[in-house]
Order: C-alpha cells, then sequence, then structure tokens
C-alpha cells in the first residue's frame, strides 16, 4: 500500500499535508499523534471513507477508488464505533458482519468468540454488553474477516491489559503470516521491531 | 478538448474571465432590459381579449423560463461537479441556486398578480403556476441541505447529488401536472401566457428573454466569485487580488 | 397621455406592480452578489496579510 | 465476490430481523396513516358525499407522509452504531445493499399500508369496486416513495437537522406519485379505465428501482465523508 501527497482539510484548517508513506506487507504501521492532529481522518481516507484533497492511495499500484469494491474486500476496518445493533446478541452480530464478507461455520465463529473471552456472553443482547466486550466482539470480527490488511482506530481503548495483549498477539501474528496493518494508537503497539514502522503526525495547522 | 475543458475549470483563470465579462454582460442586460421594457409597455399593442393586463407576460414568462433554465443548469454543473471532481462546477451550481429561486419567485409572483384580472383570484392551480411553485420548493430544499451542511465540500456533493435527482425528475412533475390539470380545468380557464401574439408583441418578449439572460450571466458570475474565493485554499494566485 | 398610459387601460395596478417587483428582486439579487463578494474578498485579504506576517 | 448481488440476502434478513425485534418502531407508519385518515372526516365532515370525493387524496397524502415519517431512521440507526461504515467498506456493490435496506424498510413500513388500505377506503366510503386501483396504486407507488425518501434520508443523515429537512427534499419530487396514484382512484371511482395512471406508476417504479440505489449509495457516501 502506498499514500501519495495526501492533503485533507476540514473547514478552514489543513489536517496534514503533502503527507506520504510506503507499507509493505509484513509491517504494522503505528500512527501516532496528538488528540486533534487527524489520525482518525487519515484512516477514514485510507479506507476510502474519505475524499482527500489532494494526493492517492494505492493499493497493490492500483488508485484504490478505481476497484472500490475489491479493495474494500482486502481490507477489515475498525472504528470508533463497533457497528453493532444493540437489538442483536454478541453471536448475531458476529454471524451478520462475518457473512458480508465469507462463509463461515457456527463452530469456527464460536472458537473465536473463546478466544476473545465471550463465550459466556455470545447470547445477551449487544445492549448489555460493556464497552470491552463489544470492542473484544470487533476484534472477533477482524480476526475472522480473512483480510490482508487490517486498519485499526485505537484498538487498545476500553480494553483491560489482557484485552490489550491479544491485541498485540493478533498484531504480530497476523504480520507474520504476511498481513499488514495501520493502527492508530497513543500507546505502543507491543509489535516486535522487524514488523514495526511508525508514522508520527503532527498538530494541525 | 480534455486540455481545454481543465484550462476553463481552473478556478484563477475563470476568476479572471469572469471580472473582465462582469462589466460587458451587465451593460448588455441593462440595454436590453430597458428597451425590451419600452418595447412592452409602450409599443406592444394591447391584446384585443386581455387589454393591457397581457403585458405583464414580458417579466412573467421570462421569468418562468429563466427558472427552468437555472435548475438545469444548476443540475449539471452539479453533476460535472460530482462525476469529474471539478470544484468550479460546483462553484457555479452554488452561485445559481439563489438566482434561480429569485425567478421562479418572481414567475411565482407575477403569474399570481396576472391571474387576478383574469380569473378573478390571486391563485388558481394552473399547471405553470403548480409547476413552478414545485420548482420553489425544490430550489428550497436545495439551499436548505446546502446550509445544513457545515463542510463546504460536503455541502457541495450532497446538494448536488439533490439537484441531480431532481433534474431526472422534473421532466415527470411537468408532465405529471399538465396531466392532472388538463383533467381537472379544460378550458375553462385561459392559460396564462397564450394569447394570440403578434410580430410587434414577440419581439419585446425575445428581447427580455435576453437581457435576463445576461443578467442571469452576470450574477452568476459575480456570484461564482465569491464561491471561488471561499473553496480556495491555496493562496499563491489569491495574492495577486 | 401619460396618464393614459399609467393608467394602463385599467390594470395599471397590476402591471406596474408586476414590472416593479421584478425591477426591486432583480436589483437586490444584484447587490446582495455584490456585497458577498466583496465581504469573501476582504475576508481572502486579511488571512493572506495574516499569513504573511506568520 | 460471487455475484452482482451478494450481500443483498444478508443486508435483507438483518434489517428485518432487526425490525422484528422493535415492534413499536415498525407500527408507527401504520398507525400514523390511519390517524391522519381519521383526522379528515373530523376537520371536514361525516357527510359520505364529500369523503367519498376526497378519499383519494386523503389516502394517497396519508400514505405519503407515513412512509416519509418512517424514513427518517432509515439510515440514522446504522449511522450511529457504526454498522454503516461497515456495510460501505463490506466489498459489496453498495447499491445493491442500500437496495435491500430500502427493501426491508418498505416491507415494514410501506407493505401494512397497502393491505390497510381498504379498510380505510370502507371508512372514508370509497366505493369497494374502486379498491383494487388503490391497493394497486399503492403496491407500485409506495416503494418508489421509499426509493426517493431514502435519498433524502441518505443526505440527512449525520445532520442533525430532524425530519422537516428530509420532508422539504423529497415532498417536491414525490408530487408525480401522488397525482397518478390519487387520480388512479379517482377514475376508478367515476367507473373510467385507470390504467393509465397505473402503467405511469409502474414506469416510475422502474426508472426509481434501476437508478435511485445509485443516488442513494453515492448519498451513504457523501455523508459518512
Amino acid at each position: 500500500m502506498q499514500a501519495e501527497g495526501l492533503e485533507l482539510w476540514r473547514g478552514d484548517r489543513c489536517l496534514f499535508r503533502d503527507l506520504s508513506f510506503e507499507l509493505p506487507e509484513e509491517k504494522a504501521l503505528h500512527v501516532s499523534g496528538p488528540n486533534g492532529c487527524g489520525k482518525t481522518s487519515l484512516l477514514r481516507v485510507l479506507c476510502g471513507l474519505s475524499e482527500p484533497e489532494e494526493g492517492a492511495v494505492r493499493w497493490r499500484g492500483k488508485s484504490i477508488r478505481r476497484d472500490r469494491e475489491d479493495y474494500h474486500q482486502a481490507f477489515a476496518w475498525l472504528g470508533h464505533l463497533n457497528g453493532f445493533k444493540a437489538e442483536l446478541s454478541a453471536r448475531e452480530n458476529l454471524a451478520f458482519s462475518v457473512s458480508l464478507r465469507r462463509k463461515t461455520d457456527d463452530e469456527v465463529r464460536n472458537n473465536t468468540l473463546d478466544q476473545v473471552g465471550l463465550t459466556a456472553a455470545a447470547d445477551l443482547p449487544c445492549r448489555v454488553l460493556s464497552a470491552g466486550q463489544k470492542r473484544r466482539l470487533s476484534l472477533a470480527t477482524i480476526m475472522l474477516s480473512a483480510a490482508r490488511l487490517w486498519i485499526l482506530d485505537e484498538p487498545f481503548t476500553n480494553l483491560d491489559s489482557k484485552g490489550r495483549e491479544m491485541i498485540s498477539e493478533l498484531l504480530n501474528s497476523h504480520c507474520a503470516s504476511g498481513g499488514a496493518a495501520i493502527v492508530a494508537a497513543h500507546q505502543e503497539l507491543g509489535v516486535e521491531q522487524p514488523y514495526l514502522q511508525h508514522l508520527k503526525m503532527e498538530d494541525a495547522v | 478538448m480534455w486540455k481545454l475543458f481543465h484550462q476553463f475549470g481552473s478556478p484563477p483563470h475563470f476568476y479572471r474571465l469572469a471580472g473582465y465579462l462582469i462589466p460587458w454582460f451587465g451593460a448588455a442586460a441593462l440595454i436590453l432590459i430597458l428597451i425590451a421594457t419600452y418595447g412592452g409597455l409602450v409599443l406592444a399593442p394591447a391584446d384585443y381579449l386581455q387589454g393591457d393586463g397581457f403585458r405583464i407576460i414580458y417579466v412573467h414568462v421570462p421569468s418562468a423560463s429563466m427558472s427552468l433554465f437555472a435548475y438545469t443548469l444548476m443540475a449539471t454543473a452539479a453533476g460535472i461537479g460530482l462525476i469529474w471532481r471539478i470544484k468550479l462546477a460546483h462553484a457555479v451550481a452554488a452561485a445559481v441556486a439563489p438566482i434561480g429561486a429569485s425567478f421562479t419567485f418572481l414567475a411565482l409572483a407575477t403569474g399570481s398578480i396576472w391571474g387576478k384580472p383574469m380569473w378573478g383570484t390571486w391563485w388558481a392551480w394552473d399547471a405553470r403556476l403548480t409547476s413552478e411553485l414545485i420548482l420553489l420548493f425544490l430550489f428550497l430544499g436545495y439551499m436548505s441541505l446546502r446550509a445544513a451542511n457545515d463542510d463546504v465540500g460536503k455541502a457541495d456533493r450532497a446538494s448536488g447529488l439533490l439537484a441531480v435527482v431532481g433534474v431526472v425528475n422534473v421532466p415527470i412533475i411537468h408532465y405529471s401536472v399538465e396531466w392532472w390539470n388538463s383533467l381537472h380545468q379544460g378550458a375553462t380557464i385561459i392559460k396564462l401566457g397564450k394569447p394570440a401574439i403578434t410580430g410587434d408583441m414577440l419581439w419585446p418578449l425575445l428581447m427580455m428573454l435576453a437581457g435576463f439572460g445576461f443578467y442571469f450571466a452576470t450574477v452568476m458570475m459575480i456570484r461564482t466569485r465569491s464561491q471561488v474565493l471561499q473553496r480556495e485554499r491555496k493562496s499563491q494566485w489569491l495574492k495577486s487580488l | 397621455m401619460l396618464s393614459e398610459f399609467l393608467h394602463m387601460g385599467g390594470y395599471a395596478g397590476y402591471v406596474w406592480s408586476s414590472f416593479g417587483l421584478t425591477a426591486a428582486v432583480l436589483l437586490i439579487n444584484l447587490v446582495g452578489a455584490q456585497r458577498q463578494f466583496k465581504q469573501r474578498l476582504a475576508f481572502v485579504r486579511r488571512r493572506i496579510a495574516a499569513e504573511d506576517k506568520t | 465476490m460471487s455475484g452482482p448481488m451478494s450481500g443483498f440476502g444478508t443486508v435483507l434478513a438483518r434489517d428485518l430481523r432487526l425490525a422484528f425485534r422493535r415492534p413499536g418502531e415498525m407500527a408507527n407508519p401504520l398507525l400514523f396513516f390511519v390517524l391522519i385518515t381519521a383526522i379528515f372526516p373530523l376537520g371536514l365532515s361525516p357527510e359520505p358525499e364529500l369523503l367519498r370525493t376526497v378519499a383519494p387524496g386523503i389516502l394517497w397524502g396519508a400514505a405519503l407522509l407515513s412512509s416519509l415519517l418512517a424514513l427518517d431512521l432509515l439510515f440514522k440507526n446504522d449511522y450511529e452504531d457504526g454498522s454503516l461504515e461497515q456495510l460501505v467498506l463490506s466489498g459489496h456493490s453498495l447499491p445493491v445493499l442500500v437496495l435491500a435496506k430500502t427493501l426491508a424498510h418498505w416491507v415494514v413500513s410501506g407493505l401494512p399500508l397497502v393491505l390497510a388500505a381498504p379498510l380505510l377506503a370502507s371508512a372514508l366510503y370509497l366505493p369497494a369496486h374502486a379498491w383494487d386501483t388503490l391497493m394497486l396504486g399503492l403496491l407500485i407507488g409506495t416503494p418508489t416513495l421509499s426509493l426517493l425518501g431514502a435519498v433524502g434520508a441518505a443526505l440527512t443523515t449525520g445532520l442533525g437537522t430532524g425530519s422537516a429537512l428530509l420532508s422539504l427534499l423529497v415532498l417536491p419530487l414525490a408530487t408525480p406519485i401522488l397525482i397518478f396514484g390519487a387520480r388512479g382512484v379517482d377514475l376508478a371511482v367515476q367507473g373510467l379505465d385507470p390504467v393509465g395512471p397505473m402503467y405511469l406508476l409502474g414506469a416510475i417504479l422502474f426508472l426509481a428501482v434501476s437508478l435511485l440505489p445509485l443516488a442513494i449509495a453515492t448519498a451513504v457516501r457523501i455523508s459518512l465523508d
């Protein structure tokens, strides 16, 4: 993945300009910077949710605007919002989110729920889950997405120390198996050195 | 061709060109409108059926034409802006909306004033008046949607999409209103703007139409220039103003 | 002659109000557009001046 | 992924399931429809002759307003909990997904109106031989209303302007549906052939189904930016 000369404005404020980077496979890009510097906005541009003022994002040499659906299939996105329906149970939510991407059987999903420690809460409606539990459910979605690229916005929020360690492990094994990740976070990712890449953002002008 | 398109689409180029054209277009509009007004009010003979009352045609019909033209232009510009991501096109669309809404309002108001002596009532559900009323709501919806978005880029795209959806709908609305009107009123009411027009009645009308066209272009260019100023973030060329 | 012209064959109120209204709306539109343009231009100039200082 | 319609069934099933978990919200448009229709006799007069003449307009106007009322929420919930983003980024064709959402919405808000229409029609003394025209018109007219409304809903989602703006955007666009639908019933009441306006409603529906999902998808993308 490549980003070239990205520039984005919000109102009369320029969040970033001439931002470029290259992310090869087997790397995790750690995006850091103070609050309000445009981390989330950058991630949304990389997803194709927002249009940059200037510049382009390329995936395997092709602009992401060219073949939108193809690109979207290649990555999994975790934003501030988890995207779960309050009325549906954790299990139903997971089944829906995953089935949009690929076919899985109940067993695989149950295993994943177990892995993120949600077996006991699997049949509760999402309304009653805690913020941390919902975050864990999102992680389960990401794990099952089979995406090559993960774009995660502040995945550590609301998670306990065990949950945070889990993310680090997940990122390590994802990179080890040839995947790539872009993670916006204030803290260290806990990803092993050879996989790690940094992008420090500065305050908006 | 593509290059020409882009050169014209470059804001600084447009800004300068418009600055040069505005006084000329404004003068042309003024002269044409004045002559047409004289022709319409003094030289044209009174209509044998509607007497001097028919002279309202000289402001009503051109306003109605301009309002429809404005909507089409707005939607076309917005469509170009959406497809090719040309900011100038969005600026044009945003600039046209208030002018179009004014002409729509004028067509409604003068139509209603004309209706009073002709039909004995200020408002009749005449096909054209009804269509203009719906058109006014289309313009108002466009402008409200634009005002509700605080980010210019987002406002451009959202309202532009609405205009494009609207313009596909306009012929359907027009046809449905005509059909609805013909079912109910038939020939009992004199249709506005359809007296037997003779040559000396026609030329002031056409001239007024041309004058309104130049006026439209003048105000549109002024408004587009302000829209361009609002959108341009790279200040290099702005420094030379 | 002039009073007859102003009388408009009995339609004076209708004809003159239509033309008057049209003139008023066209004028307001033009003035409003000009004023908006001047404000924007002044704003842009101020911003550029502020940028040059820093 | 597999085929152009992939994801359609998944989204349709989820939205229907969600709707059935919130039966109160589902009943709202229908209640509103009944309420508007009931208000007119109170405001006008219980005179059967009068009600019979205005019934087509009242029924169609009420249907238009109540389908608009429900549309406000079409994308709002998904927008607020983040599932709209996930849909956009799911790798399926977005027009297909929004078509599924709109269809689900129509099934729970538009279809009940069609089924309830004869009941209300009889309350307004509309002759029984015009009921089939009324139902047919609503059956092919309300999906167009839902699609048009979905464009407006997508454009106003996330603006926090409430439903007044949505109505201002959509009502003018929906006038042809109202005209053809209500006139069709009118013709049927008079014993004339209502097939003309019904064909026109069908043609508009065809146009709407083929073009509007694209517009809705674009509007959703814009509102997420």
